[in-house]
């Protein structure tokens, strides 16, 4: 009996579940949300569960489950990387400017252009954001709610998956630079409400890291 | 804050440390503003950034602008304006606190400024550490082959938002930017000007003052006025020269008078 | 210790063998033979060996370690072949035309087709309203009340979803596409202040300074 047929009265038993979600995954090369997990397989199939079987088979295997945001993805090992030399794949060398511009998004999200500016002590210049919007790695949050309306910054998923990062709250460091306050919106003393100061009364990203 | 060390800084540099101040200003073009020259010149104190003698700091950096004012390098306003705000600060910190004075204290402008810094590095740090992660395309790999079993072919148009912003950028910038096309806002061109006195010729019967033929509203900001008269002017020497008109002015700056030619009155 | 170093030395044990094949077929855009296995992995390694065991590890599962001539691959189990039915799909990019409509269409929602064509300065063709309705970014909006009653589009729920905004207000506006570097900086030569551009006066960043 085929699992097509079965699915007509039944979901199939989770071993098979499994196997449908292994074959998914590794079918795709961008990381698959639950959601759309469930779309592809069978009604009343519960991906959730089957991944966490499938995570386990993987342990320690050459290619892994990894969690990338919100979805899944098959990837390698990072210690076999020396062996796919041929794969690798040469990045656009990023500028400085742009390497912290997209640091300090990260860290700091939702972030507005002014902040980055604030922070990095000069204008951002033409192409470093264009760059990487167009990398996607960064893309626009929502607006804040201030005068002005300025948009925000926030990464995407595509920039957690390129850093092996299960979410945003998995930056490294990020614990000990919010604890040492680094990432306070700190206006500077004194300040009247200025345009620049516009936003200091937003919520920053630490509320995007408060489960 | 009460650190004098700076006083004796200038005897004491040793000759490495003049060396790097002179590769500073070398470099400065290799500064991006004068919060990462800041930084630069924080880390020859070797302390703890929150700990950062300001007062120091700011002598730095003023010698540094000394410097590269000495060697005729150009710098740009920012650095300048920080030069401004720090030597304010250094009066500021070295002078004993007015009671009167309700602004922030300069311990309180030096702790931010130590604090930005202090951001500013720990951003850096968090940059390199980011990029110290394992990449994807680098370290670890996607699936080289997606499988794809052709049964059911679906196109699926897609586009990025950039590439829609891009595309509403270049139409409205199309707009902006017509080649040799200026928004010719409070300008009144010769060729209105002469649309409009052809039209309004046939009723010069007698002599009348030019400015009695500006259009309405044009004589009211100085700029509109000056650019409708000369169009104007420029007008009816053309339409003169085409014997469609004359012209009479009494005297220099009086007012120029036009009327319409008429056979019968010969010419004045 | 690593692999690499122990591969001065030994060949690394079997298992290690085997995660390695695992990883490389999976990275590898083509089947792969036994010698090049070889000459990816370290000296001393018996690829055919690890295979083996590779093979009989993906008995049954959701993906398979099929033989393609001379070479080797993974390959989804056949019995799940249905579940990649809906992976075909081709991605074509938007025409030029439909993207500016549809830019124009988000911006300056309601708008007619008149109104869009003024903007873009050419016709719209049939097709490419047809195209967008049928991909559901655009709907059809309320009727103008003016001579005609002209009919107007709007972007759809299904256009926020697809370029990730919130709402049609977080559409990066003029100011923010020149703040990105997306817009030539330079104001046009003599140009009025229009609704656009008024609040496009950018805070320079010596502003920050002046505490």
């Amino acid at each position: 009996m085929s699992e097509r047929e079965q699915s007509l009265f039944d979901a199939p038993p989770i071993a098979e579940q499994e196997r449908m979600v292994e074959a998914i995954l590794f079918a795709s090369t961008e990381p698959m949300t639950l959601a759309e997990l469930e779309r592809r397989m069978p009604h009343g199939c519960d991906p959730a569960e089957a991944l966490a079987y499938l995570r386990r088979r993987y342990e320690g295997r050459g290619v892994r489950v990894v969690r990338v945001g919100e979805a899944w993805a098959f990837r390698t090992a990072p210690d076999l990387g020396y062996l796919m030399q041929k794969e690798v794949i040469e990045n656009r060398k990023l500028s400085r400017a742009a390497i912290e511009t997209l640091a300090i998004i990260a860290y700091h999200q939702p972030v507005t252009r002014a902040e980055i500016e604030e922070i990095r002590g000069v204008a951002v210049s033409r192409g470093t954001v264009d760059q990487l919007l167009e990398m996607e790695w960064i893309r626009f949050g929502r607006r804040r709610m201030t005068p002005g309306r300025p948009v925000t910054f926030v990464v995407t998923e595509g920039f957690l998956d390129h850093f092996g990062l299960e979410s945003a709250r998995d930056l490294p460091g990020l614990k000990d630079l919010r604890a040492a306050g680094l990432l306070d919106n700190r206006p500077a003393p004194g300040s009247l409400v200025t345009k620049d100061d516009e936003d200091e009364d937003t919520t920053g990203q630490s509320e995007l890291f408060e489960e | 804050m009460a650190d004098r060390d700076w006083i004796d800084d200038q005897k004491d540099q040793s000759v490495s440390e003049r060396l790097a101040a002179e590769a500073l200003i070398v470099d400065v073009d290799g500064f991006e503003g004068p919060l990462d020259l800041l930084l630069s010149l924080s880390r020859s104190q070797k302390v703890d950034l929150r700990r950062i003698s300001v007062l120091q700091l700011a002598e730095q950096y003023m010698r540094f602008v000394d410097r590269a004012k000495l060697l005729r390098i150009e710098l740009a306003a920012d650095y300048l304006v920080m030069a401004a705000w720090l030597a304010y600060l250094k009066s500021r910190l070295l002078l004993p606190p007015d009671p009167s004075d309700e602004g922030p204290s300069a311990e309180d402008l030096a702790a931010h400024l130590a604090f930005q810094l202090e951001r500013l590095q720990a951003m850096r740090e968090a940059a390199a550490r980011l990029l110290a992660r394992d990449q994807r395309g680098r370290d670890f790999f996607v699936r080289g082959q997606s499988e794809q079993i052709v049964k059911a072919r679906k196109v699926v148009y897609s586009a990025a938002l950039i590439d829609l912003m891009r595309a509403y950028a270049r139409i409205r910038t199309r707009d902006e930017f017509r080649p040799f096309v200026m928004d010719r806002h409070d300008v009144f061109t010769m060729e209105q000007a002469l649309e409009r006195m052809r039209s309004l010729i046939g009723y010069a019967g007698d002599w009348s003052d030019l400015e009695s033929w500006m259009p309405e509203g044009w004589d009211a900001a100085p700029m509109r006025k000056r650019s409708s008269m000369a169009a104007h002017f420029a007008a009816i020497l053309e339409m003169a020269k085409r014997g469609q008109i004359e012209i009479r002015q009494g005297e220099t700056f009086a007012p120029i008078q036009i009327r319409r030619p008429d056979p019968a009155r010969g010419a004045e």
